[in-house]
């Protein structure tokens, strides 16, 4: 059991209000991690402090134990760490295969003149073909060409995971991924992300959707107003008193207790 | 029939002259809008390579296969030092900031008499940019720019201009884009005032003020960023604008704005509105 | 020397700072580098020379009155370009490429119809007498302008701070949708904003047309490259910062002019924004934080 | 039919993206509404699309027997839908007074202003010592309780609150919750939107469950609250 | 209205050369570039209405060439330097013009000379002073006194009548026509022994000098030459007044001040200014009394010395059309050459350089009370 994500002691705030404070958790190279916690609990800023698009205020994250705290996100990706977003954020004029060969820029290196010769783009023709494979992967193989913007919600979310899986992440961060879904597409998804795993993807995600969270995950940790509440298997977390209060209330989860230990 | 050929061309050689050069300075604006990014300082560029390539030849006398390189090369020194710090900038902190380097240039230019004429300028550049020289530059640009859009490096500047955190999540460098993007097209903007100087004969310091970067944007803006094609034909279109409305003298301008009030009211994406075509 | 000099910069910074209150405004409301603000402040001043030269009107009444038509004609301005683009959230860019366009035909417009050569205010229009201290002069019309610039930063800022319609407007600037949830007409905000704003303008080319009396369509334009100085120096959107850089703007010019050269004076403006882009990019008194891309 | 608030066939979208695929929904004069669901289901849009900030797609809004499909949001404010928005949304450069004072534009300075800023500092005697303050220097739970005070300030008929418990402190969420059973005993109709469904759900009269742009339950509250289904929603196979 | 026509369409391209008669065998087309919009357009539009007034002196008077009309197609630069030369171009290739009259500035010159020289189309400044304007070519002329021939006759009767020792000298820096007239003031200021306690400069659309002006004012000079276009000039002038620099304190201005709009600007604060003038309004011969009041009675204005030499200026082209016997461009040019005119500015000839002669015609004016008047 090798750590590939470490995050430690990590705290940001914004004008003096905490929105991270010192959490610390590692998240096991091949296993499905997750992050829950209520709204507002600090996930999507612990996201964008993992994946570099905000500065931590301190502490670190070290992807395979070198300390990545400083750099930019770019970097990050060609050091194996891909992610999607919450509120979708595809390249909306682009084709649906074009933004799948933008995830692929970091192992692309063909000069721009090749484009001139013809027949000379067997890199590109590799890329395109890598990028089909992709799309057949998340099920969009026949909306190749089509424009992203013009996808339906379920499969601009997929779109943004084959997008994300084409710089062959070793991790790779799903921010909601089946937020907005109805049952049958969340079902698929987390076909997908097994085979995903199964792949040896590392997958660390934030979800609201519990059901989908507990099928899927080895390794949860559970985020309330910026702290690190409560860690373990699904198991684990589902019967810790301190998540469901976080969730339900008091009251819930006194009663549910009470029923378990019945 | 070759004689009025001869009156035509004759007739229309400047402007033929400007359309090129115009059109080089389309696709230096096209250059840094492509990785969504607001420049004012393209006139300043052009300036730039205009002075250097006129004073190499003026004071000089070197080659003009000399001149040329040396007056992209220039602006492109310029870019990188501005570079740095007014790329943490964006949309219109960078676009002001650039108008300050044209305005600072303009003071040089005035007060370095000995070297720039000052106010009077540099007169008696020989004309020394052709046609075809300008159009060949036109077409080895318009060519490159199709090359690198259609290719990864466009794709990627594509992805910037749309959303620049997703572009820097996908491995892009964007800040090595963006600096790499200003230093093309401040290249290629002393190419085209280096072809303007030659073409012209005589180049002053207030050319290149505010007005000419105005001027240089709104040929991006109404031509589009879609294709470096839309730019060019801005450019075209803006060019021969006062030409063709020549006869309604006064209202020239007038007409010009509102050409470019309505443009961007409702026709947002300029006049060629495609977009390049990367995936078959 | 020195002691009139401080007074030269004074009123020089004055008229920047004077010049700028408006299109600060605008940019800290509305989010839109307006180019046409030029066109208000020449307005402002032609609408004034005319009712001083035909109608006859006295000083006080020709200030207010050329404020007044600038701020109607700022509120058609932005009604016919702005609220398209406004409506579908079209940024910046667009905003002010529009406005680019509309201040090329406005000012054409205005010189095909009135000329271009300049025009002064009648001799006797305002008391050119000056007060006398050993060698320093100070004129009326130049503590006219002083007095004015401070008393409209002061006006402006209990405009903003201790009324109904400074609250909405406060309001607009930092949240448009929850401005609207309070029940914010922002359609009438943004009129009382244009207005405002071109009024501020218009009274600023007034003034400065009866100090320097040179009044003509394109006066405007020579002063927004300054004025954009002027309000990034002092951070975009700020009044305060408005007032401060503008009269520090105008202080080091005039002393660069009279100790180094007048040739650096038109330096200075330039040099200090490109120093503060680079040292500190949101303005002197801006406090928003710097995307970081 | 209830003539207070009543809604059909809401359809609203971003873009071309569908959020609410067609609701319908009641709230009857006095009594407190919760919708519950996951996030990304549609609630957030659901509120906006009531106080006009999203123009609707189709479907219709009728208030107080008034059709208010479309009409503009500072209208809807003025006749009494007051909305406290999700991530409260002060307006952090001005002072808490001056938000208060936001709030209660139409009464302006009246003796019924001044009756009301007093009631409001009353409930929330917090906002009294911090007065002068710009909100943005205030605990999310002041902001909540500041965000609540400005809507109250309006005098609302029908109070919409989106997610007043997000993001706070346990302390905190109690005390929001005893306002809203508060303001529900003085008689405030409310449209609550909630993570905390349970808590929701225990002052609630009546609630709606939305799943993917859609209502897939809907009932009174105490029934609501003990359906299996709500549970597992909130936290998978139980 | 047909010609504007006309013009679209060929500007359009849907007409070509072949298709479109040439203007009528019985008129001789000549053409000019002046600036017709935007800022400077008030120099071009003076100019305009001299040639035209010339022009239509010339018809009526039985036109040229014994009896064709003379007739002017008078193209907009707006002061800018790419669009002068397209104009030029559009004359010459397109209309076919012998000669050029323009365009305004000199700056416009410099890019204009090359190609209409190198076309052998001979082009007339009336109002380019810079030096250098007709070492371009053989085909350039001017019959604007360069300011270094005016320059010297006002700064000598500066230092002959009113002793001046000391000058402090200003110019707007940004501006070539300013800058030209400078060198000439700088030149003349050192030939004559001048004392210079300091130069300063202004950028060309300033309209604050205070800062330049309390320099000098402290430097106690006995006068201040400034070469500018008349609006900087005016503004410098209230603002010494109302800065309290004393009446004694003489203002020497170039060509630039040589505009009855220098008084209507400034007024009393004109007052004393000194500038010398190859044409002066006042000037009593019967001449120029009659163009004048027919300028006057035409335009509803008073003409300035662009007009006037402009005005002169066509008459010379007419005179020297008739002299070559025919409208081609190179028998003009001989014509010219032999130039031997008496017109409102009074006799003109051309120096071989194609510069005008002599500036024996240069009054030295003063201002008074708004007006200038002969300096005695």
């Amino acid at each position: 059991m090798t750590t590939l994500l470490t995050v430690d002691s990590l705290s940001k705030s914004f004008r003096g209000v905490h929105a991270i404070r010192d959490a610390s958790f590692d998240v096991t190279a091949g296993k499905v991690h997750g992050i829950i916690g209520p709204n507002g609990a600090g996930k999507t800023t612990l996201f964008n402090l993992i994946s570099g698009l905000l500065e931590p205020t301190s502490g670190t994250v070290s992807l395979n134990g070198k300390d990545i705290s400083a750099l930019p996100p770019y970097a990050r990706t060609q050091l194996g760490m891909a992610r999607t977003f919450q509120n979708i954020r595809l390249f909306s004029e682009m084709t649906v295969i074009e933004n799948v060969l933008t995830g692929m820029h970091i192992q692309l290196h063909t000069p721009f003149w090749r484009t001139l010769v013809p027949f000379a783009g067997a890199e590109e023709k590799q890329a395109k073909a890598k990028a089909a494979e992709l799309l057949e992967l998340v099920g969009l193989a026949d909306k190749a060409l089509t424009r992203s913007a013009s996808l339906a919600y379920g499969e601009q979310r997929r779109l943004e995971i084959a997008r994300a899986l084409a710089s062959d992440p070793k991790i790779l961060l799903l921010d909601e991924p089946a937020a907005g879904m109805n049952p049958l597409e969340t079902q698929d998804l987390a076909v997908l992300l097994k085979k995903l795993n199964e792949r040896g993807i590392t997958l660390l995600l934030v979800e609201h959707d519990m059901r989908f969270v507990m099928d899927l995950c080895d390794q949860i940790t559970v985020l309330n107003f910026g702290k690190v509440i409560a860690e373990g298997e699904p198991a684990e977390i589902r019967s810790n008193s301190a998540v469901i209060e976080a969730y339900l209330g008091p009251k819930v989860a006194e009663r549910l207790l009470k029923e378990a230990s019945a | 029939m070759a004689e009025w050929l001869d009156d035509f061309f004759f007739t229309y050689e400047t402007l033929i002259h400007g359309i090129g050069v115009h059109g080089l300075l389309a696709l230096s604006m096209y250059c840094v809008m492509a990785v969504g990014q607001l420049s004012l300082g393209q006139a300043a560029f052009m300036g730039l390579g205009a002075y250097t390539g006129a004073l190499l030849t003026l004071k000089l006398g070197l080659p003009f296969y000399v001149v040329l390189p040396a007056s992209a090369f220039v602006p492109a020194l310029i870019a990188l030092l501005i570079g740095g710090p007014t790329l943490r900038l964006s949309g219109v902190y960078l676009a002001i900031s650039t108008v300050g380097l044209g305005e600072v240039l303009r003071v040089i230019y005035i007060n370095f008499e000995s070297l720039t004429g000052g106010a009077l300028g540099l007169s008696g550049i020989p004309m020394k940019a052709s046609v075809s020289l300008i159009y060949a530059l036109l077409l080895i640009a318009l060519i490159m720019f199709w090359a690198v859009g259609r290719s990864r490096i466009g794709r990627a500047m594509e992805a910037m201009r749309e959303d620049e955190v997703a572009a820097g999540v996908m491995g892009i460098n964007v800040p090595v884009y963006k600096l790499g993007a200003l230093i093309v097209s401040a290249m290629l903007a002393g190419i085209a005032g280096c072809l303007a100087a030659h073409s012209s004969s005589f180049i002053g310091p207030n050319e290149y003020g505010f007005e000419t970067a105005v001027t240089i944007l709104s040929f991006a803006l109404l031509g589009g960023i879609g294709t470096p094609l839309a730019p060019v034909l801005g450019a075209l279109v803006l060019t021969a604008l006062p030409e063709v409305l020549r006869p309604l003298a006064d209202f020239r301008l007038v007409i010009n704005g509102m050409i470019i009030v309505v443009a961007i009211l409702f026709l947002p994406r300029g006049v060629l509105p495609l977009r390049l075509r990367r995936s078959a | 020397m020195l002691a009139q000099q401080l007074v030269n910069g004074l009123v020089l910074g004055a008229t920047y700072a004077l010049f700028a209150l408006g299109l600060t405004l605008m940019f800290g409301v509305l989010r839109v580098i307006n180019l046409t603000y030029g066109f208000y402040f020449s307005v402002g001043a032609l609408v004034a020379l005319w009712l001083a030269r035909s109608v006859g009107l006295p000083i006080w009444a020709v200030v207010l009155l050329g404020g007044v038509a600038a701020g109607l004609v700022a509120v058609v301005v932005d009604g016919v370009l702005l609220t398209r683009l406004r409506r579908t959230k079209a940024g910046e860019l667009p905003s002010l490429m529009v406005t680019l366009g509309a201040v090329l035909a406005l000012y054409s417009l205005s010189a095909i119809w009135l000329g271009t050569e300049i025009q002064r205010f009648p001799f006797d229009f305002v008391d050119s007498s000056a007060f006398e201290i050993g060698d320093l002069r100070i004129s009326l019309v130049q503590i006219l302008i002083v007095c004015v610039t401070f008393a409209l930063v002061g006006l402006l800022f209990v405009l903003l701070h201790y009324t109904r319609v400074g609250l909405m407007i406060r309001a607009l600037a930092e949240n448009e949708d929850t401005a609207r949830l309070m029940g914010i007409n922002v359609d009438a905000i943004v009129i009382v904003v244009s207005f405002v704003s071109g009024l501020l303008g218009g009274v600023g080319g007034v003034l400065i047309g009866l100090n320097f009396n040179a009044i003509q369509p394109f006066m405007g334009e020579t002063m927004m490259l300054r004025g954009f100085a002027v309000i990034i120096i002092g951070g975009l959107g700020d009044i305060r910062g408005a007032l401060i850089a503008g009269v520090l703007l105008g202080m080091f010019e005039v002393l660069t002019a009279s100790y180094i050269s007048s040739s650096a004076k038109e330096a200075v403006a330039f040099g200090a924004l490109v120093l503060t882009l680079w040292f500190r990019p949101t303005g002197l008194f801006g406090r928003k934080e710097v995307k970081r891309a | 039919m209830s003539d207070f608030l009543s809604v059909s066939g809401l359809r609203l979208s971003y873009g071309r993206t569908e959020a609410v695929k067609g609701i319908d929904l009641e709230v009857r004069q006095g009594a407190v509404v919760c919708l519950i669901g996951a996030n990304g289901a549609g609630k957030t849009t659901t509120m906006r699309g009531l106080s006009g900030l999203l123009k609707t797609a189709a479907g219709s809004i009728r208030f107080c027997g008034e059709d208010i499909t479309n009409a503009p949001a500072h209208k809807i404010a003025r006749m009494g839908i007051r909305q406290v928005p999700e991530g409260r949304q002060v307006f952090a450069e001005m002072t808490v007074d001056e938000n208060l004072s936001l709030g209660g534009l139409q009464v302006g300075d009246s003796a019924d202003f001044r009756r009301r800023r007093e009631a409001v500092l009353d409930r929330f005697p917090r906002l009294r010592e911090r007065l002068t303050q710009h909100a943005g220097y205030l605990s999310g739970g002041e902001q909540q309780m500041l965000a609540l005070g400005r809507a109250l300030m309006g005098g609302p008929k029908l109070l919409l609150l989106d997610e007043p418990s997000m993001g706070l402190a346990p302390l905190f969420v109690e005390e929001i919750f005893k306002i809203v059973a508060d303001l529900r005993q003085d008689g405030t109709t409310i449209l609550l939107v909630e993570q905390n469904a349970q808590a929701a759900l225990e002052i609630a009269d009546h609630a709606y469950v939305l799943e993917s742009g859609r209502i897939t339950l809907e009932g009174p509250a105490a029934e609501v609250v003990n359906d299996p289904r709500v549970i597992a929603a909130y936290l998978g196979d139980h | 209205m047909y010609r504007s026509l006309r013009a679209a369409a060929l500007a359009l391209g849907i007409a070509s050369a072949a298709t479109v008669p040439a203007l009528a065998q019985d008129t001789v087309t000549v053409g000019a570039v002046e600036i017709l919009s935007g800022p400077a357009s008030g120099y071009g539009i003076a100019i305009k209405s001299g040639l035209e007034m010339a022009m239509d002196e010339i018809n009526a008077a039985g036109g040229v060439l014994g009896g064709k009309n003379l007739a002017l197609i008078v193209e907009d630069s707006a002061g800018n330097k790419d669009q002068a030369v397209n104009a030029a171009r559009k004359l010459i290739g397109r209309d076919k013009v012998p000669l050029i009259i323009g365009p305004t500035l000199s700056n416009e010159m410099f890019a204009v000379g090359p190609v209409s020289n190198g076309r052998k189309i001979v082009t007339i400044g009336t109002s380019t002073t810079a030096a250098g304007i007709t070492a371009m070519g053989d085909y350039i002329f001017r019959t604007a006194l360069p300011e270094a021939d005016v320059i010297p006759v006002t700064f000598k009767t500066a230092k002959e009548k009113l002793g001046v020792k000391t000058i402090a000298m200003m110019y707007a820096n940004d501006d070539a026509f300013a800058k030209s007239g400078f060198d000439s003031m700088k030149a003349a200021a050192e030939e004559l022994g001048f004392e210079i306690a300091t130069i300063e400069t202004f950028g060309s659309k300033d309209s604050d000098f205070s800062a330049q002006l309390t320099k000098i004012k402290s430097l106690n000079v006995d006068a201040i030459a400034v070469s500018a276009l008349v609006e900087p000039v005016a503004g410098i002038l209230l603002q010494a007044r109302q800065l309290g620099l004393p009446e004694t304190v003489r203002f020497i201005g170039g060509n630039g001040s040589n505009s009855p709009r220098l008084g209507e600007i400034a007024g009393e604060a004109a007052n004393g200014l000194l500038v010398g003038s190859p044409w002066f309004i006042a000037k009593k011969d019967e001449l120029n009394q009659k163009f004048v009041t027919d300028f006057q009675a035409r335009y509803n204005k008073a003409p300035d010395q662009f007009a006037a030499q402009a005005y002169d200026t066509m008459k010379i082209v007419a005179e020297a059309i008739d002299r070559a016997g025919s409208a081609e461009s190179d028998k003009i040019r001989e014509a010219l050459l032999a130039t031997d005119h008496t017109g409102v500015m009074g006799p003109f000839k051309f120096t071989e350089g194609r510069d005008p002669a002599s500036a024996e015609g240069v009054v030295v004016l003063t201002m008074q009370g708004g007006k200038f008047e002969i300096f005695e």
